[in-house]
């Protein structure tokens, strides 16, 4: 195993990766721009590297530094956490050029799955389902309207580099597939550098299905059941789940073994997930790859009792998987919420800024994977997630019941959150009922929404009167600072800071 | 102490007295008397029982927005000093005059839409911000003439600052 | 299911109770002293009702006051917790006259397995393993020194209605007995108002086993595996964890089968724990029935993924139990620490004051049952435990490192606790091989510390007078508090608190 | 700034001089130069790094004993000042003259087992306090004579009371 890992990341996965390192004995090492020197992943890392300003282009994707300082501090290994050079086949190359293990795939298999484009390709090597459409990036106008005719409107533009949404079009009718294709290919230049698009079916109401996979380099590969990601907003996951309510074992096994299939088929090693779209009818069709951890594998952790990023650790470190396809056990049901700095009721407009109070919800089944505390200030220059808050419970109607427990108990005061969206889709009777797909939200979200209760607001007005009583006039004994002399010796030594 | 506080509800009016014991409050809300027990237990949160009913009462320190959790809402307030509460709704309220527009959170200017000068609608576009990966146009509160536009592309601005004015 | 019920209880199992009925829907009554008014459990709790002053004589053990106010509230049910009168036949029995469910056994069955000697009896009836010696009190002292002539020194006394090993006493030789005998019956009269005294055979350097029992009042009855709870310190438990790492599957079958042998001849009902010494060559011994749920539920409720709260809840409600012993499936390894409010530098002294400071661990894996928060001042008139941190991962070996990094996380300011023993116990040789009995901790402790590692005590030092710095001169802006006119309004009221 | 920490390893002298950067410390201790960034995350907690190395430092507020948490390990200590430093360690060694027995946590207490003019040994108890279930016998420090008992059966104490003094 190694010694000492760096970890190229911030925020909550970075400080889950340092804990998990803290665990195997495994001394880290953390990277951090100007705007996170007073982050947790910093102060709890063993060692800690400034990088650079906070813009995450002169600071968390600057392999080059990142490389050095791996180099200088005796890094055995990076973990690149998700995000930033997580999926960056070029970096990935560099490290294995340096002697530093890149935990993730091999450069020469992110580049065979990275693309979508070259994984559908691969997808029909391994004869995996997938959606109708094109292998290839479409050249011109043209062959985009060949393709859709073969396919049938309504049909999906997708960057061939994508995700997140960007660079993505429903196209529904012939004429509105030039402007589309057009669009979607100076999105996705800007995005990703590369204009390359396909054409694939759209399928229509599907849910997101995807498959945790684990790859070791002996060439065995195991999948660990699967996550239901069908509560999205603007193609972003905002709930995932383990295991999915309308997957069964029988189907679970095919789709587990295609998605073994395809990773085997590319040389695939470490965890990846491969995404499906299922329909209706229970068909379900290769969607892409992802090849890294992924936000939403605690729910996977949770229903499985394993813990990935150890395995990732191990399987990095050369060994071999310590169990097979046979002793995976699945129990219970887990669920998972992006608690996000943004304000739902003014359109998700960000919110970063100072969390001036936090009460974290805690308990049975609760796990909240966070890298927050009360006054870090919530920077403006990164992704908006503030931690995952993941209920495991042995029912899916338990596990919602948690939940929604954990959240009355969790207070951020300062910034917004989308915490009452989750009180939302989580007493929504379609949820509850698992009746969701990929449109499911933004069904949801064009619904008024029902009038609270408001009788509480007489309490409300109450506690702000006593509050205000404290802070006007404070009787209670505060906790005594030490009466060490610091005072004094201030003084004396006339200091001002 | 007597005061009045601004809520989505409405106006409360809230008269408070602490009693011999200092965690005890005779209180009325809009009126009505409520014996109250109060424990801060730690800087903003409080427990309250009321009637034998017991309330987590937690308070978000926000300079402009004071808000109170309670069982799971949100109750934003505000103070409302007797004497100057007139004024200032009616100032709120109106419509005429310069009004501006204020960054609803902190940011970077990535393209400033209109131009001094320039004749707006209601709900125009007039700044872009962008934050956490994210754009946000901020728009015109009134029909007018930009009368003021205060940063430029690039620029940094924190929550609460005024971006332009329109009249 | 019940609407509303009533937690005889304070600390982290009445925070625990209220979170399980909040998940279920069940609104919650909580009871204080004058010593728990600003406490979690009151805190979060749906009505709270002041019992007395802060001596448990006058509080929690009021069981009149307790089922006046569940009368007054309309709760239909009392959940007992553990300890205070949990295990109170006669509180039990005025539950059932008055028509309020008691969550727990029937007051009969509870007579019939809470006395030691009684509960012996029952253990013959069941043809179930027990160590040697009278299945009634002693009645004389000549009685004693029969019984422990048959049965060979050594011997241990015990009282029959003992806990916490109280009235309990090792005797060694003859000439030993008389004197034990005599204080052992002082003492077990003054602890439990009763002198019967027991003779039994001293099993030695055993390990304390035990079995969790779930049985709902349809004549199902189902074992959740075993706990270990061999690290022991003056017969109190300090460290428990499931599974055993000796109990193999066939002996857990034995042991299993046998505690819900005993609990159906008993008519026994909800939550249950049957404990046992096992001795080296893997033979048990019924020691007694705990007829309650126990301060270690938690371990068990990570290995078998099920929630023991919940379940009592549904039992008392007379459902039936939901699984069957087949269905219950065993998955890692779980251990807990209970966190005391107590010096063990300092003879164990207890520690009850203020939190001055706390930093809570979390994270994957980890699970903290705790009712303290900071600025919580810990009361001296009670049970010093403060939390229980509890760690599961895949194997025994994990859940150690993990608990061990949770240690690091986990900071308590004010007042001392016992973290460094746990830290001391988890890293020693012995525990780690599970060569543990319950003498395990005794023999620890009475070897000298390791000297430690002492070079962070430069950058502590410097940490001091940073600290030091700051608060002579404070250039950090604090937290705002809003504008808000409070100090004018307070001014203009000549409010003087 | 320049002080001096009574440690369980000796006397530490340290010298702090913030720098440019209000997080950045020019600092020696025992006269060895090192350069501290250090970020106070919140009252009572730091984040320091110094050569790459980082630090989480816990301040635990004790008016009696200042603690700093770091790594797992408690490390108490004493501001010496140094004006003062002498005569109070000379004070705290010596065996000579009147001795406080003190209580060492909060509780009551339920024996009193010498009085006033009773000679008592060294370590034998004098006073036993209950707290949390758990009585404990607090013990003469020295050979001599009870010269006062402050407390009775039955009364309750606060940590660091005097119970009795021994001559």
């Amino acid at each position: 195993m190694f010694q000492k890992i760096l970890i190229a990341n911030r925020g909550e996965i970075a400080l889950r990766i340092e804990r998990a390192c803290r665990e195997l004995g495994i001394a880290t090492v953390a990277v951090y721009s100007d705007a996170d020197r007073a982050a947790l992943h910093v102060l709890e890392a063993d060692e800690a590297f400034r990088l650079g300003p906070a813009p995450a282009a002169e600071s968390y994707l600057r392999g080059d530094l990142i490389l050095d300082i791996a180099r200088q501090t005796g890094a055995q290994a990076i973990h690149p956490g998700y995000g930033f050079l997580s999926e960056n086949a070029g970096f990935a190359e560099a490290c294995e050029k340096a002697g530093i293990k890149f935990i993730g795939p091999t450069s020469q298999a992110m580049r065979i799955l990275g693309s979508k484009t070259s994984a559908r390709q691969a997808a029909d090597r391994a004869a995996m389902p997938r959606t109708p459409g094109s292998t290839r990036g479409l050249e011109s106008i043209e062959e985009a309207y060949a393709v859709a005719e073969e396919i049938r409107y309504p049909v999906m533009l997708k960057a061939a580099a994508g995700g997140g949404g960007k660079g993505m079009r429903a196209v529904m009718r012939k004429e509105d597939l030039k402007g589309a294709f057009e669009s979607a290919q100076s999105e996705a230049e800007r995005a990703f550098g590369s204009s390359e698009v396909y054409l694939e079916k759209l399928i229509e109401q599907p849910r997101h299905i995807e498959i945790q996979l684990l790859a070791d380099e002996h060439g065995n590969c195991v999948y660990l059941g699967e996550r239901e990601c069908s509560v999205q907003r603007r193609h972003q996951k905002v709930i995932e789940e383990a295991p999915s309510a309308v997957v069964g074992p029988a189907l679970r096994q095919r789709m587990g073994e295609a998605a073994v299939r395809l990773a085997q088929a590319a040389g695939y090693t470490n965890a990846g997930t491969v995404e499906f779209l299922l329909d209706s009818e229970q068909n379900f069709y290769f969607l892409e790859v992802n090849t890294r951890l992924q936000v939403e594998h605690p729910v996977t952790e949770l229903v499985t009792g394993l813990d990935l990023v150890h395995l990732q650790l191990h399987i990095a470190a050369g060994e071999p998987l310590p169990f097979t396809q046979q002793e995976v056990q699945l129990r219970g049901h887990a669920i998972e919420c992006r608690v996000y700095a943004e304000d739902p009721d003014n359109g998700f407009f960000p919110s970063p800024g100072r969390i001036t109070r936090l009460l974290q919800p805690g308990g049975p089944g609760i796990r909240e994977d966070s890298g927050i505390y009360e006054g870090w200030v919530v920077p403006m220059d990164y992704d908006p997630m503030l931690s995952k808050l993941i209920a495991y419970a042995p029912t899916r109607e338990l596990a919602i019941a948690r939940l929604l427990r954990a959240i009355d108990e969790y207070v951020v005061g300062g910034i917004r959150t989308n915490l009452g969206l989750f009180r939302r889709i989580l007493n929504d009777a379609g949820f509850r009922n698992a009746e969701i797909d990929t449109g499911y939200l933004d069904r949801l979200l064009s619904q008024a929404t029902a009038a609270e209760e408001g009788n509480s607001e007489d309490v409300a007005a109450l506690a702000a009167a006593i509050f205000g009583h404290h802070r006007a006039t404070p009787t209670l004994a505060p906790i005594q600072p030490p009466e060490s002399g610091w005072k004094h010796i201030a003084r004396r030594e006339g200091l001002r800071g | 102490m007597k005061l009045q506080l601004e809520m989505a509800g409405g106006l409360r009016t809230i008269e408070l007295e602490r009693g011999e014991d200092p965690h005890q409050y005779r209180a009325t809300v809009d009126g009505l008397e409520v014996a109250v027990e109060a424990h801060l237990l730690r800087p903003g949160v409080l427990s309250l029982i009321i009637d034998n009913r017991a309330y987590r009462a937690v308070l978000e320190d926000h300079a402009e927005e004071p808000t109170v959790h309670l069982g799971g809402q949100r109750h934003t307030y505000r103070i409302a000093d007797p004497r100057s509460l007139k004024g200032r709704r009616a100032h709120a309220q109106g419509s005429d005059g310069p009004r501006p527009i204020k960054a609803s959170m902190p940011g970077r200017v990535v393209r400033v839409l209109a131009q001094r000068g320039d004749t707006v609608e209601a709900n125009q576009g007039v700044v872009v911000i962008e934050a956490m990966k994210m754009q946000n146009e901020l728009k015109s509160p009134k029909a007018g003439v930009v009368a003021e536009v205060r940063v430029v592309a690039g620029g940094t601005v924190a929550a609460g600052d005024v971006l332009a004015v329109v009249e």
